[in-house]
């Protein structure tokens, strides 16, 4: 029974990891249609500069340890504005006619110089800041201790989550984006200012994946390489899902999430392949994804 | 009625000036030289499919397989010829292909890329749980014959180099028939226009499909090449980064000429060899940096500078 | 058909241009050394920085003859040092390629180098066929010397993994905690599959009857642990084995101390010592860890170990840890072996085979105490290894190692002719453990 | 009487709610030449998508000289010997002309080209430039497709229709995206070819000039229906059909793109 809970609970918690990390992906993907390999070189960002803010405080200040979150936020939100302000107008915003595979090649660039930028600006040495993630205590689930910070971020994720359905489903702002996603070509004749948008997007993109980082760093240890760990892991989630698809990228997240834990606690030699599998079992069934929509072509 | 053109005499030229360089060229040249042409065949298999609108982050699966056929054959069945490990390792990721492309062939663009990359990573997966072969270690490759004969050390590799010259000439003279030949411009036409290519009473999926098990034979034949040549193989050859390199090397050299890989995975290991050399720490930056550069600058890659010089006196 | 031949002569050109460039004539009256070590990618952090930062001292110090006795001539045999510093990131193939061209384009005299076992294993053999003096100093891979059996440049002044858990094994069971049920976390690659192997294999010897209750292999790098923590803690084991390291070795410390995982059981992990410093209060006391060896916090008082950690921190301000160690005592050695075959001539390169010759079966000193290359025919050093428990003091916020059990060389190291696989399974014959 | 060389009986297929074709029994016998118009959306492209492969039916039969084509793939109705032109033309944009003309040729030989036998052989050099010639556009041979003018594409696009030698051509809007001088000399030019093959001919059409002045037969169709049937004449004085078709203003300027 306890193993029961656990499952439910491990795999909760991973899935609204997963979906952290992958929400950015998909909503770059979806209005812009690039699949951002540097995305988790956005993740890598978010992650150091939070840890290297929040150790800062905790070794300099002797503050109010509560106010560390508000830190950890404010440093995802700057972090992913300056990258993202940064490449899409210094970068992409000249590549937007090329096509969607070169797209995956530039960022694929980005990427390998990301990872060394990220390297230079923070050093190799592991950043352990684990001050925000040991602050919140644990709670007793059913005879097994979760990390209250954990849980928390399952709220934190679903808030997320909603958000970004709440904005492309109820606001003016997401008419317009869906209009972009539904035809582009149209959405300019209609008078939509495509540029402002996808900058906008690229912008909210990127933020989100340095949000992920930010409030993953606490509970790991930030080292070089982390960024390209969880770009495999984000594609995969948004592929299960359907690219581009925010409900796409909440259910992707929980299948992977969810099949995982199984896994872990009644199989764990065939964790390695889980994601792999579930990736091209779903792919194999429904190629477009679970959320995904085929465009018959016109003839 | 196989017209000889130019290109394919260049090519033959290029090989035998490339095959007699192997006596004066020192050995660590020779051995750069050997990894990057044995690259350049994968990324031949690469650039097939890229003609065909079709880009893979999974071709190091057969290039792989190729790799452990080799590796494989030496320690388990005995089989240490060179030529014979190289024609089982394709033969072995002809017939995984053959099983793969029946459902490969129903996705194209990112799908495709992403189902590509899925299946690459489940043979690394298996690989690592494989502690008879090594996990992530791998094992050490049994040095082979060729054609029987043995040879030492230095002869070895001098052979070796020989072998990888004349396959990935011979491979680039194949493929130039090839892609100038019916089959090979209707992939270019499945590129261009899928739709139409039916309409023409063709079946795109076969089509795709004999694209498919030609690009895994020649990376099976990359793989094998460069297993021989390191000694060495471990599961990293079928990581998606590796497949990645391949996708660089493609786009570097651009895919309107055979010889494009070749000079663009030479180039390549001569930049990363320089760059991890003059600059250690930061040597991916400036790999970034020259794929960006030719991507801004030189769309269809490399090659195009060729090409542009000749429309220009033309 | 211009255009190829064209391409192929220019790019030929181009290749030769750029190869004659660096290379210098090779008796500039240097000792070149190639050294190599991660600096990109995961491994960059825990162990190859430290490692390159220790080379870095260590070589200056040399150069400018200021390492204590019995290393205060100046460089290696008076020669000042001049490294070649690559990266082990990416692979075998390419660590292949690399080597290559240290040995045939750099023209070094010795390369000191690897953490990754495959590219141990890659290295091994081409190092045997250039015929290059080589140091591995840290990879632990016991096939190293099994498939290279009669190694003649290739040497390893780190020691063989299953030492590590063949001691961790000892020290539970020494301890006297109970150990009736055990679980184990380890990176789904070779490195976490032989090392549980072999430490499940040796506390079975020691301990008859002792039962696994889980065995967990999270991909390596995946850094959430969630599920696993979740899965050891049901599976309520007396003892956690863990042979993570670098940034999941600590992220598994700090997920499984919040949710109490360490708390009314033992856990060790083979690999703790390189985070000592960073752990804080976020490790239980009572932990136990390990170093791989004598080195880093284990490390012995003496003139040498002083010195370094003096010059090591005055110089990058961090506790040196054990890869910086492993790195020095190679680089040590090989300076040992250099100037024993230069035998007086000072100002000069020894010869390769002079220089094999004297580094096998030679017992040098090191940062770690004496080590004596008395293994794989004279290839492969045999030292001891230490345990300890890890506290924490909240006050001087400073972390200490309590219950420190050190074990010989000759109590956890198989004897040539046998593998470890082998040795353990035989009830360790002919172990020498004293006390 | 002989077999009708394209026949439907009942044919049915809607989108969601929207009924594309509902029950359509068409007869055509070899050699007629049958217009068919209609306003936007009232099922003429889909009734070409069902005929050749395209778009399945939700219902009905479609026989080619007395032989069902249902469930079949494009490509094997195409090697039945039937072909179509598409309202944009359907063409391979960043090869040339001639090469656009080549592939077709392969095509025709045979389901399996060949890996390693040129794709320009003489031959197939001399007949390429032969059916440009025809349709008058071998000036634009070397020239890449996407920079030839759309008149141009129109009539490649038919030509490689041709080259598969049907007996049986569908174009569906011929003239849409061609400007008012061209149109008639494409059309012009289009009918020749088609004689000269003996093909039998239904197109689709919004310019009722044209229509009127090429074809022997018009099938009238609105909201997935047929209205009416019969010779031009008869056609355009059916009050239905002049309320519902052709005061609908009709016109290529509203041009939408409805599949």
């Amino acid at each position: 029974m306890t193993t029961f809970y656990a499952i439910f609970i491990d795999g909760m918690i991973y899935a609204s990891w997963l979906f952290l990390v992958a929400a950015g992906l998909t909503v770059i993907y979806g209005v812009m249609r690039i699949l951002n390999m540097a995305h988790g070189s956005f993740y890598a960002i978010g992650a150091y500069c939070a840890a290297s803010m929040v150790g800062w405080y905790f070794s300099d200040f002797d503050g109010n340890p509560y106010l560390s979150y508000l830190l950890l936020i404010g440093c995802a939100l700057v972090a992913g504005l300056v990258v993202g302000v940064v490449i899409e107008q210094g970068l992409l915003r000249f590549m937007y006619k090329r096509n969607e595979l070169l797209m995956i090649i530039i960022t694929y660039a980005l990427l390998l110089i990301l990872e060394d930028t990220t390297k230079l600006a923070f050093g190799v040495d592991p950043y352990f800041t684990y001050q925000p993630y040991a602050l919140l205590g644990r709670s007793d689930i059913g005879g097994l201790a979760f990390a209250n910070y954990d849980l928390l971020l399952v709220a934190v994720s679903a808030i997320i989550g909603l958000g970004c359905w709440l904005v492309l489903n109820r606001t003016h702002v997401g008419k317009v984006l869906r209009a972009v996603i539904h035809d582009r070509e149209i959405a300019v004749a209609m008078g939509v200012n495509v540029r402002l948008m996808f900058a906008g997007t690229f912008i909210v993109g990127t933020t989100l994946g340095a949000l992920a980082g930010a409030l993953t760093a606490p509970s790991i240890s930030v080292s070089p390489g982390i960024g390209v760990e969880v770009i495999v892991l984000a594609f995969a989630v948004v592929v299960v899902g359907g690219l581009g698809s925010i409900e796409g990228a909440i259910v992707g997240a929980l299948l992977v999430g969810m099949t995982r834990s199984l896994a872990v606690h009644l199989a764990p030699q065939i964790e390695l392949f889980v994601i792999y599998g579930v990736m091209s079992l779903v792919l194999a069934v429904r190629p477009q994804g679970l959320f995904g929509r085929t465009l018959a072509r016109k003839i | 009625m196989i017209h000889i053109d130019r290109s394919m005499v260049g090519l033959a030229a290029a090989t035998l000036i490339l095959a007699a360089a192997g006596g004066f060229v020192p050995d660590w040249l020779a051995f750069i030289l050997t990894l990057a042409l044995a690259k350049a065949l994968v990324v031949q298999g690469v650039v097939l499919q890229m003609r065909a609108g079709l880009v893979s982050f999974g071709q190091g699966l057969f290039f792989c397989v190729g790799g452990y056929a080799v590796g494989m054959g030496g320690h388990f069945f005995g089989i240490n010829d060179a030529p014979v490990l190289l024609l089982a390792g394709a033969l072995a990721a002809v017939a995984l292909a053959a099983v793969l492309g029946l459902l490969m062939t129903r996705y194209r663009d990112i799908f495709f890329a992403m189902l590509s990359l899925a299946l690459s990573m489940i043979l690394f997966g298996v690989l690592v749980k494989s502690s008879e072969l090594g996990s992530t270690d791998g094992f050490n490759v049994h040095p082979a014959t060729f054609f029987g004969l043995s040879f030492k050390t230095e002869a070895y590799k001098t052979a070796l180099y020989l072998l990888t010259v004349l396959l990935a000439g011979g491979g680039a003279l194949v493929l130039h028939l090839v892609h100038h030949s019916g089959l090979g411009r209707m992939w270019e036409a499945i590129r261009e226009n899928e739709i139409r290519v039916e309409y023409l009473g063709l079946s795109p999926r076969w089509l795709l499909y004999a694209n498919y098990l030609l690009a895994a034979a020649f990376a099976a034949l990359g793989g094998g090449l460069t297993a021989l040549a390191t000694g060495h193989i471990d599961p990293e050859m079928s990581f998606w980064t590796t497949s990645g390199e391949f996708v660089f090397i493609a786009l570097l050299g651009g895919t309107s000429h055979v010889a494009a890989p070749m000079v663009a995975a030479v180039l390549f290991a001569f930049v990363r060899t320089y760059a991890i050399e003059f600059t250690p720490h930061t040597w991916q930056m400036i790999l970034g940096f020259v794929l960006l550069g030719i991507i801004v600058f030189l769309p269809k890659g490399l090659w195009s500078l060729v090409r542009s010089e000749k429309r220009a006196k033309a | 058909m211009k255009n190829i031949v064209q391409k192929t002569l220019a790019v030929m050109a181009a290749a030769g241009t750029l190869a004659a460039m660096p290379v210098h004539a090779a008796e500039n009256g240097k000792f070149r050394v190639g050294v190599v070590t991660f600096l990109s990618g995961a491994a960059a952090g825990p162990f190859g920085v430290p490692s390159i930062n220790g080379a870095k001292v260590l070589v200056d110090a040399l150069n400018q003859g200021k390492v204590p006795a019995p290393y205060n001539v100046k460089g290696i045999n008076g020669l000042e040092i001049e490294t070649v510093v690559i990266d082990e990131n990416g692979g075998a193939t390419k660590q292949v390629e690399e080597f290559r061209n240290l040995a045939e384009r750099h023209k070094v005299d010795a390369v000191v180098g690897y953490i990754s076992s495959g590219d141990c294993l890659a290295i091994s053999p081409v190092a045997e066929e250039l015929g290059v003096p080589t140091v591995f100093f840290d990879c632990g891979t016991s096939r190293l010397f099994e498939e290279n059996k009669t190694p003649r440049y290739v040497f390893r002044t780190g020691l063989d993994a299953a030492i590590d858990n063949i001691a961790a094994a000892r020290y539970l069971v020494d301890s006297g905690r109970k150990v009736e049920a055990i679980a184990g976390i380890q990176q789904n690659y070779a490195w976490g599959q032989d090392s549980w192997g072999d430490f499940t294999a040796a506390i079975k010897q020691l301990k008859p009857g002792v039962k696994v209750t889980t065995e967990q292999f999270p991909k390596i790098f995946q850094g959430q642990y969630g599920a696993e923590i979740s899965a050891l803690a049901l599976s309520n084991p007396d003892v956690i084995h863990s042979s993570f390291w670098g940034g999941d070795m600590e992220a598994l410390v700090l997920q499984g101390n919040a949710r109490g995982l360490f708390d009314k059981r033992s856990a060790i992990l083979t690999c703790g010592e390189s985070a000592l410093d960073r752990f804080k209060g976020q490790a239980s006391n009572g932990l136990i860890v390990g170093g791989r060896g004598p080195f880093g916090a284990f490390a012995p008082k003496n003139t040498l170990s002083d010195w370094f950690h003096a010059a090591y921190m005055a110089k990058n301000e961090i506790e040196p840890t054990y890869p910086a160690y492993k790195m020095v005592q190679a680089i040590l050695g090989l300076k040992a072996a250099a100037e024993k075959a230069a035998a007086g001539k000072a100002g000069t390169v020894p010869g390769k085979d002079a220089l094999v010759g004297a580094f096998s079966n030679l017992t040098f000193e090191s940062v770690s105490g004496s080590v004596n290359m008395s293994r794989a025919k004279g290839h492969q050093a045999l030292q001891g290894i230490a345990y300890g428990e890890y506290h924490y003091d909240a006050k001087t916020k400073k972390a200490s190692l309590k219950n420190i059990k050190a074990y010989a060389g000759e109590c956890v190291t198989p004897p040539d002719g046998t593998t470890a696989g082998e040795w353990i399974k035989a009830g360790f014959p002919g172990a020498k453990c004293g006390g | 009487m002989s077999t009708p060389i394209l026949q439907t009986k009942s044919l049915c297929r809607s989108f969601g709610a929207v009924t594309a074709a509902r029950d359509l029994d068409v007869t055509i016998n070899p050699g007629e030449i049958v217009g068919v118009i209609g306003s936007n959306g009232a099922g003429k492209t889909t009734f070409i998508n069902m005929v050749t492969g395209y778009l399945p039916p939700s219902s009905g039969q479609i026989l080619f000289e007395g032989r069902s084509i249902l469930g079949k793939p494009p490509r094997a109705i195409i090697r039945m010997g039937m072909a179509r032109s598409f309202q944009v033309a359907q063409l391979f944009p960043e090869l040339t002309v001639l090469e656009n003309m080549l592939i077709a040729l392969v095509a025709a030989e045979g389901p399996r080209p060949s890996f390693f036998l040129p794709m320009a052989s003489a031959k197939r050099m001399r007949q390429a430039k032969e059916l440009l010639a025809e349709f008058g556009v071998e000036r634009f041979g070397d020239s890449v497709v996407s920079a030839v003018p759309q008149g141009a594409r129109k009539l490649i696009d038919i030509a490689m229709a041709l080259i598969s030698t049907p007996r049986m051509l569908l174009l569906d809007e011929p003239t849409s995206g061609v400007s008012v001088e061209e149109k008639f000399g494409l059309m012009d030019t289009v009918m020749r070819a088609v004689r000269h093959h003996g093909v039998t001919v239904l197109f689709v059409e919004h310019d009722m000039e044209i229509v009127e002045r090429y074809v022997s037969r018009v099938l009238a169709f609105y909201s997935g229906e047929i209205i009416s049937d019969g010779t031009p004449a008869q056609v355009f004085a059916d009050e239905k059909v002049r309320e519902l078709v052709i005061g609908h203003g009709h016109g290529t300027e509203k041009k939408r793109n409805m599949a």
